[in-house]
């Protein structure tokens, strides 16, 4: 059913093939294949429940697969040492927002960079020149990041004091910092408002075009279709449809299972 | 039957709600909308009594409950469903309906059976769900699981805090739905949103805050999405 | 070898009293409470004064012991657990504090009944003897009453609302309250019932060994292992813990060597937790 | 649970001597406890007699009591304190072996005699010790079961401490010599709280005694362990209090115990001994009505009565005078009769076995045994 | 500058017991800033520290006593010694979490202990006394103002060095891993090297403190490592304030010198000491370090309305309980 792309496509960075998982006697994913490519929005829907953000740990490398493989630029690392999809390139964010409660949103952010600097004990302990450039240039990186997601002013705030909206925009910050090659995004707009959602959209564009592969999963269809290049649709861990934003929207099986049957969904819809 | 008077919330030196006033009739439907950090949450949970106030009082049918346990507001018939969805790791599903059930005063508690009848009949998924634990619950089950426990608590004001985030387009509806039904009953409903959602019912009242103040008051109605995003617009430094 | 067995198991079951008041104060409020070893020592303590020194009844002075023991365990919830919980302190500041309040009953114990180390008679009298091998009745009431203790509580946990609720306040204090939970309240109870298991461990411990005002932390030490052991929370758990850690001590002290049993014993359970690191009958998730 | 102190002994009288001022440290808790704080109260009650009198030939005693929580590491802090800010003259140590051995170096070091009631680590001159060597207690109870139980088999349980491996070893080699064979010998840790396996080998190993070099709670443990097991044979237990005989004998009727000097009263074989006690056990009796701990209350009443020999009979109250007045001192005390010389310096060696054998019948206690009866 | 101070104001005074109490309190602040890596910084409970410093004092004292070896020389192999352990066990142990971690630490610190006691070359019970004292040309450091000088010295460098690596990003690493592990993994930091490391360092300290101990004292003896000890450090931390640079010293000094000034009442201190622990943990929850710099943090505030409890709040990883 699901028509993936030919792996053959050189700018697939990430692919997914053949995973399936259980827990207990729930089959959250039943042989489902994926693929984001480089320089795109990758789009994944689906009820709740149907098996998204478990598809997202399994790309991350968080949950091991019952079956399948994940390719990232060409490299399987199911099964390898937990944290070396982010030294991949591969990084995501949770669908709980999941800031470090005691650090300020600053040192939250610069988290993220911080393989970018290495262990390099020594250097830290001699304050080697080196070092204290990375870590500038690291805090550089940061504040403009935050600008550019519109936190400025709150960098010295503890994360914990953040509202839940703040929360998401620095997850995304944070793992923007990583300078991933992919990024796996778990419902980024839930609890932003749609002028935030609209920025944010405007955000994960410019990014692309810088290169990056973003794979994205969210309940906002209006921000998923305008986005998105490719869709993937999951049900029950089943993929039930895959292909472009117009036709996915169309297919019967989602509109059952998901979109609900009437024309207008009536998510930014004006009931008087 | 609920009144905010000049509610405000302060963490340490911060002051996320400024005076505050709401009147909530029986049976009415109120929708509180803002951006992120707009006080919302704060507000709601005052109302519900696990954050204190520091100015202002609250009253529930003429008696003063500003200083009011929340343990206690849930007695007297206030439920929240709060943000994040309050998920009790360890307790099955069917453990945390239970839970939502017990609340309730006596006299107004059904059987738990119809209880976890109705709900179910909303949410078929939870019925699936039953002996699972909830904190390995999809984000949106999770949130199901948190209107669903709230409602068979039979509040006489439930009040819900984003219900709809999170939520697929279908079970958005369904939430909405259930929720109408509900009001239908006669049961108080406030809800705090960001967006604008797929509410058949006109709320009675909307209130849209920004950074503490409540810069809209409006009966009978709600600001268009155009409106709504000028207002946030304007809001933003 | 066959002794040495039911000598291990009976030893164990007492760890396991003390495990399982580790346990279920952890279910129901989060909380690790170190005081544990000090509920055994006051209960042995107030007990043998109540008897020894008061000069009352058995069975009257077994229910002041365990009363004194309840009024223990109800001030460290008032006045130490309570006030830290809610401000929101970190668990292991909660740790220390209840460390410090065993330190602190030990002292005021010692001040008060002295040094000595105190018997009381014994619950019942005679043997079981089948073959050549006997072991005191004693050991036997210790064992039925904690398998009638984890069936008793784990019943209540896993049926009744109150215990549903008392599992809840563990989970997520601020929802539990929006349950119309009283955390307070429910904490107060799980803290008391911890006090009188810990405090009839004690009792029933001094008849087959004896108690004194630093009997706690061998005890505390011990049912700690065996909570950890078992799975840390699970009250089966605690019983199948307190039994490996009465059997490994009694079998290594038996055949290997009775210097290095302690030694044994902690060097297998570093060996077991490494291979099953959330204990025998933990959940992964439970971590 | 760290040090503690505490100072008795007045100023007020018209004596214009310097008081003598005296370090005491002792295990106030810890696995000793049981032992220390009686002797620690027998102390306090020597000094509190000899000033009642007008001090040492005038010179008050100036009591510091510390507690080293049965451990040497503070032992080591809580002795430290003492020569520095009490600037004590001499110290009384307690009964932890281990602790004594820690801190003799340091009292060596400022100068500072020591008498203890424990085993002395080293051949120093600065040390001295109230406790009966190992082989008085032994040749006591392999005697008692030789000669009074006449058995031959015995197994021998003893602590891990300095006390109870230098025991079991001499204990082992001098069964040989009264013709006794032993044929287990078993360690215990300090605060165990089973002994099963230990007493399960014993069982194995054929024994018909077993006689002990434990102190404190653990006596209890063996009692009961040994009952659980079904065991009859006879335990002639080391020495301890009599609330542990009593608690041992009601679990385990077989019990045999080793009586120091106030407990084998008045059956002392030594009048001199016996005339100590009568004057000592009324004093101890009437401040601690029947408390149990008189036997260590008394060894500690005698390492007071021991140095204030040596300062009157020196005229010192300090230093290398004091030290040489201690090895001359001969005194008899309620334990003993104490004859210390520069080769001595437990004062035993040439003195008559003191100790006896106890027993209990019902809540009453008997003397079945002395060694030089 | 507070530091020469307190290190030289004894000296000044010429108070044996003032050097005396100094020495001790550096030497146990080595231990307990290495602890406060592990425990403060990057919330792994871990109750091994007295299992290193049994390490650093046996060995030297068995290299030094038994072997004869040049003092100097015994202390780097022990402090060694520790560290290779360290790294070692590290690899099993660190896979282990929250509890289960902290209780096979704690059964690695007690079977330590155990060992000490019973085994022979260790000397059993009585320990080994008369360790050889450390000595520069005609200095000796088995006089206390050297001592207290080495030791201090040692102390301040090792406050120096925690510090400046929890201000760097390894700081970072560590604290977001002592928050959400999770999270730390799915950024690339690198948390088992970051553990593994912090554990060797943790483990490096703590035997730099045992060898100095035993330097001090000349002895050593198995009651130097009982689960007192363990306890102790805790406390010292704690009170002290975790994850703070002065909060290591400033705690062990508490617990060290309080009971002294204390001492004077006879019989009750050791239920007034558990008094006091109990009141500062309730009144400075995150150490007396920590509620001093939140009381000057309010100040600067101008705060009054600091009386206003916020919903239960993170104060600080959630290390033990959920
Ligand atoms: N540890 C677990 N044990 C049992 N079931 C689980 C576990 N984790 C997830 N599940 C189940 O697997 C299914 C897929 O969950 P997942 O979180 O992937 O859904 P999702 O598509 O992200 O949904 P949502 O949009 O609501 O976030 C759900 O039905 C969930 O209940
Ligand atoms: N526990 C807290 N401590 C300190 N500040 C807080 C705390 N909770 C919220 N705040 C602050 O109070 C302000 C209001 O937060 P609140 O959560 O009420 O906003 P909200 O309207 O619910 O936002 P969102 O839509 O993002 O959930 C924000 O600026 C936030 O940073
Ligand atoms: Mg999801
Ligand atoms: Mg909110």
């Amino acid at each position: 059913m699901a028509d993936i792309l030919t792996p053959q496509d050189p700018s697939i960075i990430l692919q997914a093939i053949g995973i399936s998982k259980h827990f207990g006697g729930v089959q959250a994913l039943k042989e489902v294949s994926i693929s984001a490519c480089a320089g795109e929005i990758t789009g994944l829907i689906g009820p709740n429940g149907a098996g998204k953000s478990t598809l997202l740990a399994v790309l991350g490398g968080d949950t091991r697969p019952d079956a399948g493989q994940v390719l990232l630029a060409g490299v399987d690392f199911v099964g390898q040492r937990r944290g070396s999809a982010a030294q991949h390139g591969l990084v995501r964010t949770f669908q709980q927002a999941s800031p470090i409660p005691n650090m300020t949103v600053l040192e939250n952010v610069m988290l993220g960079g911080s393989q970018r600097i290495g262990p390099n004990g020594l250097g830290v302990v001699m304050s080697t020149r080196r070092l204290r450039t990375a870590e500038a240039s690291l805090r550089d990186d940061a504040l403009s990041l935050l600008a550019q997601l519109e936190l400025t002013g709150l960098e010295n705030r503890l994360a914990a004091d953040l509202s839940f909206g703040q929360l998401r925009l620095l997850e995304i910050c944070r793992a923007l910092m990583a300078q991933p090659k992919v990024l796996l995004l778990d419902e980024p707009v839930a609890g932003l408002n749609s002028v935030e959602t609209a920025h944010l959209g405007q955000v994960l564009a410019g990014l692309v075009d810088g290169g990056l592969a973003i794979l994205l999963v969210d309940h906002d269809i209006p921000f998923m279709l305008g986005l998105c290049k490719v869709v993937f649709v999951l049900d029950y861990g089943e993929m039930i449809a895959s292909g472009a934003p117009e036709a996915v929207e169309r297919n019967p099986l989602v509109r059952a299972a998901y979109l609900g049957d009437e024309e207008d969904p009536g998510l930014s819809g004006e009931d008087h | 039957m609920m009144k905010a008077d000049n509610v405000g919330v302060h963490y340490g030196a911060i002051q996320a709600v400024h005076g505050v006033s709401l009147e909530i009739k029986a049976g009415g439907f109120v929708l509180i909308l803002g951006p992120n950090g707009a006080g919302k949450t704060s507000f709601i949970s005052a109302l519900a009594g696990i954050v204190p106030c520091s100015a202002g009082k609250i009253v529930l049918d003429g008696a003063d409950v500003t200083h009011v346990s929340a343990t206690r507001r849930v007695r007297l018939g206030v439920s929240l469903v709060p943000e994040g969805r309050g998920v009790l790791k360890g307790l099955s599903v069917k453990e945390n309906l239970l839970l939502g059930w017990h609340a309730s005063a006596k006299e107004r508690r059904g059987s738990f059976s119809t209880g976890l009848g109705e709900v179910t009949e909303i949410f078929p998924r939870l019925s699936e769900r039953l002996e699972q634990d909830c904190s390995t619950l999809s984000g949106g089950e999770m949130q199901m699981l948190a209107v669903a426990r709230a409602m068979l608590a039979r509040p006489k004001v439930i009040l819900l805090d984003e219900p709809s985030l999170g939520l697929a387009p279908l079970a958005v509806k369904a939430v909405y739905a259930a929720l109408r039904r509900l009001s239908e009953l006669g049961m108080t409903l406030v809800v705090v949103e960001q967006k604008n959602v797929p509410i058949t019912s006109v709320p009675d009242r909307t209130l849209v805050m920004r950074e503490g103040e409540v810069l809209l008051d409006m009966a009978d109605g709600r600001p268009s999405e155009a409106e709504l995003a000028e207002l946030y617009l304007g809001g933003r430094r | 070898m066959l002794f040495t067995i039911v000598e291990g198991i009976s030893l164990g079951f007492i760890y396991a009293l003390v495990a399982m008041g580790y346990s279920l104060i952890y279910r129901t409020t989060g909380v690790v409470n170190f005081a544990q070893g000090a509920f055994v020592m006051v209960g042995g303590m107030a007990t043998y004064w109540a008897l020894g020194v008061m000069h009352m009844p058995f069975v009257a002075a077994v229910i002041v012991g365990l009363l004194i023991t309840a009024l223990v365990g109800l001030i460290l919830w008032m006045a130490l657990v309570l006030p830290l919980w809610k401000r929101g302190s970190a668990g292991f500041v909660v740790i220390l504090a209840t460390l410090v309040f065993g330190d602190l009953a030990d002292n005021v114990f010692e001040k008060w009944l002295g040094t000595n180390p105190e018997s009381l008679p014994a619950w019942v009298s005679g043997r079981l003897v089948i073959g050549s091998f006997g072991i005191s009745f004693e050991y036997l009431v210790i064992i039925v009453v904690s398998l009638i203790i984890m069936i008793a509580v784990g019943l209540f946990l896993a049926k009744t609302s109150t215990g549903i609720a008392m599992r809840a306040c563990a989970a997520d204090r601020v929802t539990s309250q929006l349950l119309g939970i009283s955390p307070q309240s429910v904490g107060a109870i799980a803290m008391v019932s911890t006090a009188i298991f810990g405090g009839l461990a004690g009792i029933m411990l001094a008849p087959v060994q004896y108690t004194s005002y630093s009997i706690g932390l061998t005890y505390g030490i011990f049912g700690f292992v065996a909570a950890i052991i078992g799975g840390f929370g699970s009250l089966p758990g605690a019983v199948v813990g307190g039994i490996a850690v009465g059997l490994i001590e009694s079998i290594a002290g038996r055949y290997v060597s009775s210097t290095y049993e302690v030694v044994i014993a902690l060097v297998l359970l570093l060996v077991l937790l490494v291979i099953r690191p959330a204990g025998l009958l933990g959940k992964a998730t439970d971590i | 649970a760290c040090g503690s102190s505490s100072s008795s002994g007045t100023s007020s009288t018209s004596s214009s001597k310097a008081p003598i001022n005296i370090g005491v440290a002792v295990g106030l808790t810890g696995y000793l406890a049981s032992d220390d704080v009686p002797f620690s109260e027998g102390v306090k009650l020597a000094a509190a007699a000899i000033n009642a009198k007008g001090g040492i030939d005038g010179q008050k005693v100036n009591l510091t009591v510390q507690n080293m929580d049965s451990a040497a590491s503070t032992g080591v802090t809580v002795v430290t304190q003492m020569i520095d800010q009490s600037h004590i003259d001499v110290l009384i140590g307690g009964s932890v072996s281990a602790a004594t051995a820690a801190y003799a170096p340091i009292l060596a070091r400022a100068q500072v005699p020591m008498v203890a009631a424990s085993v002395l680590p080293t051949d120093d001159q600065w040390q001295f010790s109230t406790l009966q060597p190992t082989s008085e207690t032994n040749v006591d109870d392999l005697g008692f079961v030789k000669s009074k139980l006449h058995l031959t088999k015995v197994a021998v349980i003893y602590s891990e401490t300095p006390y109870g491996e230098g025991a079991a070893a001499r204990m082992t080699a001098e069964a040989k010599s009264i013709g006794l064979k032993v044929v287990s010998s078993q360690g215990v840790l300090t605060g165990a709280t089973d002994m099963t396996p230990q007493l399960q080998k014993v069982q194995s190993s054929g024994a018909q005694a077993i006689v002990d070099v434990l102190t404190g709670p653990v006596h209890i443990v063996e009692a009961k362990d040994a009952a659980n097991l079904g065991m009859h044979i006879p335990i002639v237990m080391g020495q301890d209090t009599r609330s542990i005989f009593l608690q041992s004998t009601q679990a385990y009727p077989n019990v045999y115990w080793t009586a120091l000097g106030a407990q084998v009263y008045p059956h002392n074989s030594n009048p001199e001994v016996k005339a100590a006690n009568a004057a000592f056990l009324p004093i101890y009796k009437k401040t601690y009505g029947s408390a149990p701990g008189e036997a260590n209350a008394a060894r500690g009443w005698d390492s007071m009565q021991i140095i204030a020999k040596a300062v009157s009979a020196s005229k010192a109250i300090t230093g290398t005078k004091l030290d040489t007045a201690l090895e001359h001192v001969s005194y008899a005390g309620t334990e003993t009769v104490y004859n210390y010389t520069p080769a001595d310096h437990t004062g035993q060696f040439s003195v008559a076995n003191p100790l006896g054998i106890g027993h209990f019948v019902g809540n009453k206690s008997e003397i079945v045994y002395t060694a030089s009866s | 500058m507070t530091a020469l101070l307190i290190v030289g104001l004894p000296i000044l005074l010429n108070s044996s017991f003032w050097i005396y109490n100094v020495t001790l309190i550096s030497t146990y602040a080595v231990v307990v800033i290495g602890l406060n890596v592990l425990v403060g910084y990057i919330g792994v409970v871990s109750f091994a520290q007295t299992a290193f410093m049994a390490v650093g004092g046996y060995g030297v004292a068995i290299l030094t006593v038994n072997d004869h070896w040049n003092p100097w020389l015994a202390s780097v192999v022990a402090i060694a010694l520790a560290g290779v352990l360290a790294f070692i066990l590290g690899f099993p142990l660190l896979r282990l979490r929250g509890h289960y971690l902290t209780m096979a630490t704690f059964a690695l610190a007690i079977a330590v202990y155990y060992f000490v006691t019973g085994a022979g070359f260790t000397g059993g019970a009585v320990g080994i006394s008369a360790v050889p004292v450390l000595a520069v040309g005609s200095i000796s450091f088995g006089n206390a103002v050297p001592m207290e000088l080495l030791t201090a010295g040692v102390a301040i460098v090792a406050l120096y060095l925690v510090s400046k690596l929890a201000s760097s990003h390894i700081g970072r690493d560590w604290k977001a891993i002592a928050a959400r592990e999770d999270v730390a993994v799915s950024l690339g930091v690198r948390v088992v090297n970051r553990k593994l490391m912090a554990f060797t360092l943790a483990a490096v300290l703590g035997a730099i403190g045992g060898v100095l101990y035993v330097e001090a004292t000349s002895y050593v003896s198995p009651d130097l490592y009982s689960t007192t000890i363990i306890v102790n450090l805790f406390v010292m931390l704690f009170i002290g304030g975790r994850a703070r640079t002065t909060g290591p010293v400033i705690g062990t000094a508490i617990v060290l010198v309080l009971p002294e000034l204390i001492s004077s009442l006879s019989g009750v201190e050791g239920i007034v000491f558990d008094a006091l622990l109990i009141l500062i943990i309730l009144f400075f929850p995150r150490g007396v370090v920590g509620g001093l710099a939140s009381l000057w943090n309010l100040l600067l505030a101008r705060s009054r309305r600091h009386e206003i409890q916020p919903v239960p709040q993170v104060e600080g990883s959630e290390v033990i309980s959920g």
